[in-house]
């Protein structure tokens, strides 16, 4: 089962939804708007795939979006297996709202708690979102967003070595 | 398919006797190793390891192969290995020139020994032996003229060096490291 | 001069108070520390190592327990404002005090003149004093006001109502045996050693005490690792040392009990007149065979895991109970063939 | 002297600081005691079990079979209340922050703390990120261990370097007649490291 | 509050039809904090009823040090070490799949000798892995002998993984194109023996753990995770071989010298602690056959420098002397900050305590775009949410021990 065959099968799966096809080394993923992302999920979890593998949101400042694709794949339906499909949506920057997947695959919800405290994208009706790995002070600065600086130390070194 | 999934099942419980036969294995087993407990324990101080030379332990800076390039300050994962301004006067030429000289700051250094591995003159190498302890942080962050000798090593001084060969029977044998024989 | 010296030795060899200081406290001490010492040598060398060595290599650790006892002794001991201060204090002492009461009224001898007190029902007076320490765990749990500790105390009080019937009834079956509540007739009556004739009995009070002093099969009220310490997680320093202490001791006084009943007490030898022979020999060979004992008990510790706590209650009562019951009909079938 | 009963009871005691201060000149003076209680605490430093970070493998391994710590007297052991060293393997979180320094506060008082691992001196490889803290800022520090993880026999050598300081420097006989470590200044953390939690 | 419950009477159609009921307030909340010898790294806070628990929430986060932030301002090269940190017993499995990301987006392929050497090292990590979670599966269960014989076994691994690389625990072994080091002479016959010694060994292990009665009474039947519930949440490696799902990462897309060794993946149905800690030790035998076999391949197979030719074709002499002498493969300075073309890529790799993800993006800069890590115990947390409630308080240190949890790499 390679990506092809994937393809295939998600396309006649999402085939009413109108979705926008990227692909990436090692996985293909569909990027549908914010209305039909809840039915887009259920269709896939109907089609075989039962777990999201990873919860991946790139913060695109320059375009000012968030994009967030549920990389999921199957467990129970074993050629599925060997294959990773992406469903996403592309959400603004400045009010970052999406439903959330929680009641299609709850194998999401720690993840979606944790893009809730990292990058301030708010979940509707998720029925446990609260902080998951940060400390409130730490989660208001939003810190994986890209306005958020870790300043990295120069090679050459100013303060004199005490040893 | 070179890989594939094999369907196992638990065993059973043999009937009524499993607990007491259980049992009995448990406790022969711990009687056994507690007659022959077949030990593997360092007694550190009278005994330390004596690492192969192939060990990433601390790092020694060669001056005179050093080409001041920098490359392991650029590489260190943990910014442990920074460059400081030097000024030397050139002995032929007798002007004041600017030189960088690589320093090491074992507050931070995770010994990966990337620094040692990119050198282009292999001016740095590790030394094979690690458990050197502080009890200020000061000594830690080391200047150049700290850095250019190996550090030296406490345990050294206070026991006897000891190999460990993997062992059929017993897992770990310790070795004397001279000599090789049965310790 | 002479007059005091007398009369300090009459009143150090005064049968109950010979017994309960020296036998009892200095005694259970002495093979409390050896036996913690040999319980962590034996378990590393089972785990293939070391154990406590560095202290004294020549004598393979055995000062460690002292240094052990020497920190605890000069720890700051941290009474927490919210814990009941009296009875955060009380409780360890006191239940180290009742463990070691049984030894008080159990007979090292067969001489008449060092009997603590009349012999005739010793062994109901003794098995009934083992019963009295446990409520004071359950005190200290209560008192550190520690969500842990109270957990721990309520554990404590399940794992009693498991051992306690267990360990009376296995014990009594001796005296069922020989007909008789006096502890010296039964030592006596065993030219066969009791372990011998009713080795059903002796696993049942095996079990029942690794129960009661939480051996490490059914280590439950202290299992670390649901509440940390059980009863005794907020105690530090020294009266965290008596708590530790307070349940080898009973172990002793558990293990000495069960030496006069299962092992022919002082067997192999008659206590003879004087207070050498009639009473310092017996009470040793009573106290050596009691630290053998302890020995076989401390082995447990690395062969098993622990139970849970309904597990270790249903194996008690669907299975343990039911030995102790067998060993009791034994003992009186032995007692109508009159074989004791 | 009326002492407070804590709630409502009366109980009469002595003046207590008074007689103890006359039995520590006692003891520590005549008997020679502070030798003794050096030795004995130098040669019974139990960590407390609070892993912090991914060091503890090498904590797990120091005391393993092979390096055995236990060799010198240190038996990691459960509770806070009744350990005197706390052992901090790597990185200390913020939110982690909190439960050190509270577990350095609850342990009884002659206390001592080795910091293993390049994380546990200055952040190690996570030098720069935002959810660190030193924990030389929050609790003070015996001894150092580079490294990451260092090896066992590098933390075995800490114990025996602290065991040495101990009985050397008289750390617990001195703390014994002032009643505070006088080698070690009390380190009180710039900002709280639970506020997250009481907040 | 209304709280999301569901223990063992919850019904069969999966989660849709989540039961919820309104729990009262007046149960008994006990913090299984970070300082707790319960728990590992991290707190989780219990209400129990009587000795029932009612409801179970991890409070996950004690050990969270930034990896995807800190690797936002790092160069390729230097995240290998910084990835390492999350699980630090099995340290290839764990940078072996950010590598293989970094090669498909650099579209290289590492010769077949590093493929045979990143394996070998892989398993010898996997079974350290699987010896630290059953020696802490031991402590959890009060079976201190366990913990220790496991570790003392876990160091015949640790000294064949420091002959090998130079190092105990963080080797950060694999490098863009390739691995650092080649097998010193000797490495082979130590390598057989460890393996022979290994399959005498696990016959006691069997003795005094999987079939000791108490052992076995305090796994059987505890935190059973049914095959449907399983593939809902989401578990990963162990955890669901442990309930009937034949997945392993190995199996489903098979990375280095994967396709040419010749392995079995155990699957077990039952789902309970006892099933976990069997898959464990199947395991382990299987890993000692994989590096039987890809030690008797490098043997066979002539001495050449396991990196792509990308990275040795140009290098200096001193290069090729050092790797004749010592074995070392040395690193090009470009290699401290090179750039990768702008692409995207995922790699996963089967590390001991189950699946790891890595989502790379490169926007064509010597630091990557965005790195995305979903490690296995991340994804194993939900267990504790959704399978503790309903057993016993003594069955959370069972349940904690038997999903080898590893907070470092649950909170990355």
């Amino acid at each position: 089962m390679d990506l092809a065959q994937a393809r295939k099968i998600v396309e006649e799966a999402l085939s009413g939804i109108e979705a926008r096809v990227e692909e990436g080394r090692g996985f293909i993923e569909f990027i549908v708007s914010k209305e039909n992302l809840v039915e887009a999920a259920s269709r896939l979890k109907k089609a075989g795939f039962d777990h999201v593998k990873s919860l991946t949101v790139v913060d695109y400042k320059a375009e000012g979006k968030f994009k967030i694709v549920y990389y999921v794949s199957s467990y129970l339906n074993e050629d599925l297996a060997g294959v990773i499909v992406g469903i996403g949506t592309e959400v603004p920057r400045d009010n970052p709202k999406m439903p959330t997947l929680v009641y299609v695959w709850r194998s999401a919800e720690f993840q979606e708690r944790e893009v809730f405290e990292f990058f301030g994208i708010d979940f509707e009706d998720h029925p446990d979102l609260r902080l998951l790995l940060l400390t409130p002070q730490v989660a208001e600065k939003r810190p994986l967003r890209k306005d958020f600086i870790v300043k990295e130390e120069p090679i050459i070194r100013t303060t004199p070595p005490t040893g | 398919m070179p890989a594939r999934p094999v369907v196992k099942r638990l065993p059973a419980r043999r009937g009524l006797f499993a607990g007491f036969k259980g049992n009995v294995d448990a406790i022969t087993i711990g009687l056994k190793y507690l007659v022959d407990p077949k030990r593997i324990t360092l007694i550190y101080p009278n005994e330390y390891i004596k690492l192969d030379p192939g060990y990433r332990g601390f790092i020694v800076l060669e001056p005179k192969k050093c080409i001041n390039c920098s490359s392991c300050a650029r590489i260190c994962p943990a910014a442990a290995m920074r460059m400081i301004r030097r000024m030397e006067e050139d002995p032929k030429t007798g002007k004041k020139k600017m030189k960088l000289w690589p320093v090491i700051n074992y507050q931070r250094c995770i010994f990966c020994g990337y620094c040692v591995d990119v050198c282009p003159t292999e001016a740095l190498y590790t030394v094979p032996y690690h458990d050197i302890v502080y009890e200020n942080m000061a000594e830690m962050d080391w200047g150049l003229e700290t850095f250019v000798k190996p550090p030296e090593y406490p345990t050294a001084k206070e026991g006897i060096p000891v190999k460990y060969i993997v062992d059929e029977e017993k897992g770990l044998v310790k070795v004397r490291a001279e000599e090789g024989e049965e310790e | 001069m002479a007059g005091i010296i007398d009369l300090i030795l009459s009143i150090i060899f005064y049968p109950p108070i010979y017994q309960l200081v020296l036998v009892g406290l200095t005694g259970s001490l002495v093979v409390v520390i050896f036996i913690i010492w040999f319980e962590r040598k034996a378990t590393a060398r089972v785990q293939r190592r070391l154990g406590p060595y560095h202290i004294a290599p020549r004598l393979a650790g055995l000062p460690q327990l002292v240094a052990d006892l020497i920190r605890y002794a000069f720890q700051e001991v941290i009474i927490p404002r919210t814990a009941d201060r009296e009875l955060f204090v009380l409780a360890p002492i006191v239940a180290t005090v009742l463990s070691i009461l049984p030894i008080a009224v159990v007979p090292l001898t067969s001489n008449p003149a060092y009997w603590p007190i009349p012999m005739d029902y010793s062994i109901l007076v003794a098995l009934a004093l083992t019963t009295v320490s446990p409520i004071f765990l359950i005190v200290a749990g209560w008192a550190s006001n520690n969500k842990f500790s109270i957990i721990g105390g309520v554990r404590e009080a399940f794992v009693i109502t498991a051992y306690e019937m267990i360990a009376i009834m296995s014990i009594l079956s001796a005296s069922a045996a020989v007909l008789t509540f006096n502890l010296v007739e039964i030592v006596e009556a065993q030219r066969i050693w009791y372990i011998l004739l009713n080795p059903i009995a002796f696993l049942a009070a095996f079990l029942s005490v690794l129960m009661a002093t939480s051996g490490f099969p059914f280590e439950i009220p202290e299992s670390e690792n649901e509440v940390v310490a059980g009863p005794f997680t907020e105690y530090s320093g020294l009266l965290y040392g008596l708590n530790m202490g307070a349940a080898y001791m009973k172990r002793f006084a558990f293990s000495i009990l069960m030496v006069l009943v299962f092992l022919g007490g002082w067997s192999p030898y008659t206590p003879g007149e004087g207070i050498l022979s009639g009473y310092l020999i017996p009470s040793l060979i009573v106290v050596a065979k009691a630290a053998i004992l302890m020995m076989i008990f401390s082995l447990t510790r690395s062969i098993y895991g622990r139970f849970r706590l309904d597990q270790a209650l249903e194996g008690a009562w669907r299975l343990v109970f039911p030995m102790a019951v067998l060993g009791f009909g034994l003992a009186l079938l032995e007692a109508y063939l009159g074989v004791m | 002297m009326e002492g407070n009963g804590g709630n409502g009871g009366r109980v009469y005691v002595g003046n207590l600081d008074k007689s103890a201060k006359k039995a520590k000149q006692l003891v520590m003076g005549k008997l020679r005691i502070g030798k003794a209680v050096d030795w004995a605490t130098a040669f019974s430093l139990w960590p407390v079990h609070l892993t912090t970070s991914c060091c503890g493998c090498e904590f797990a391994a120091t005391w393993s079979p092979r390096f055995d710590a236990e060799q010198h007297g240190a038996l990691p052991w459960v509770g806070a209340r009744q350990t005197n060293m706390i052992l901090i393997e790597g990185t200390v979180t913020k939110k982690m922050a909190c439960a050190v320094r509270v577990t350095w506060e609850q342990m009884p008082s002659p206390k001592f703390a080795i910091a293993m691992g390049a994380c546990a001196i200055d952040g190690g490889i996570f030098y720069n990120s935002y959810n660190i803290v030193r924990p030389w800022e929050i609790i003070p520090v015996d001894v150092y261990i580079p490294g990451c993880p260092p090896r066992p026999e590098a933390v075995a050598r800490a114990i025996i370097e602290l065991q040495r300081k101990i009985r050397k420097q008289r750390v617990v006989s001195k703390w014994i007649e002032e009643g505070w470590r006088p080698d070690k200044e009390y380190v009180k953390p710039k900002e709280d490291p639970c506020s997250w939690w009481r907040g | 509050m209304s709280v999301w419950v569901y223990g063992e009477q919850k019904s069969e159609l999966g989660l849709e039809g989540t039961i919820t009921r309104k729990i009262e307030e007046d149960l008994y909340e006990v913090f299984i904090g970070p300082q707790h010898p319960g728990s590992g790294h991290m707190r989780i806070i219990i209400r129990i009823d009587g000795d029932i628990i009612v409801e179970a929430d991890p409070d996950m986060g004690y050990v969270h040090r930034t990896m995807e932030k800190l690797a936002e301002g790092r160069e390729w090269i230097k995240n290998v070490p910084l990835f390492e940190r999350m699980a630090i017993q099995d340290a290839c499995n764990v940078t072996v799949s950010y590598i293989i990301a970094l090669e498909r987006i650099l579209d290289i392929e590492p010769p077949p000798r590093a493929k045979y050497l990143r394996t070998l090292l892989c398993e010898i990590n996997r079974i350290a892995a699987h010896l630290y979670g059953f020696g802490i599966f031991g402590v959890f269960i009060g079976h201190s002998t366990m913990y220790m014989w496991s570790f003392a076994d876990r160091e015949v691994m640790v000294e064949l993984a420091e002959r090998l690389t130079g190092a105990r625990l963080t080797h950060s072994y694999p490098i863009p194109g390739g691995a650092r080091k080649d097998i010193p002479q000797d490495f082979p016959q130590a390598a057989r023996k460890a393996v022979r010694y290994f399959r005498r060994r696990l016959e006691e292990y069997r003795k005094i753990f999987l079939d000791n009665p108490v052992t076995r009474k305090r796994l059987e039947g505890v935190g059973i995770i049914p095959k449907k519930i399983a593939a809902e949440l989401g578990v990963v490696g162990p955890v669901a071989r442990a309930s009937g799902i034949k997945y392993d990462a190995r199996l489903a897309e098979p990375y280095d010298a994967y396709d040419e060794v010749e392995f079995e993946v155990p699957v077990f149905e039952e789902g309970d602690a006892l099933a976990r800690a069997w898959v464990k030790f199947e395991e382990i035998k299987q890993s000692l056959r994989i590096i039987e076999q890809a030690v008797d391949w490098l043997e066979r197979h002539p001495r050449e420098a396991p990196i792509h030719d990308r990275f040795w074709a140009k290098s200096p002499p001193l290069w090729k002397k050092v790797f004749e002498a010592e074995g070392r493969v040395k690193l090009l300075p470009l290699m401290a900050n090179m750039k990768l073309p702008p692409g995207r890529a995922m790699a996963r790799s089967e590390t001991a305590r189950g699946e790891i993800i890595y989502y790379v993006e490169s926007d064509g800069k010597s630091t990557p775009y965005r790195v995305r890590i979903v490690s296995p115990s991340a994804r194993n947390a939900i267990v504790f949410k959704y399978i503790a409630p309903g057993y016993k308080v003594m069955d959370l240190p069972t349940i904690y021990g038997s999903i080898d949890y590893f907070p470092p790499e649950a909170d990355r």
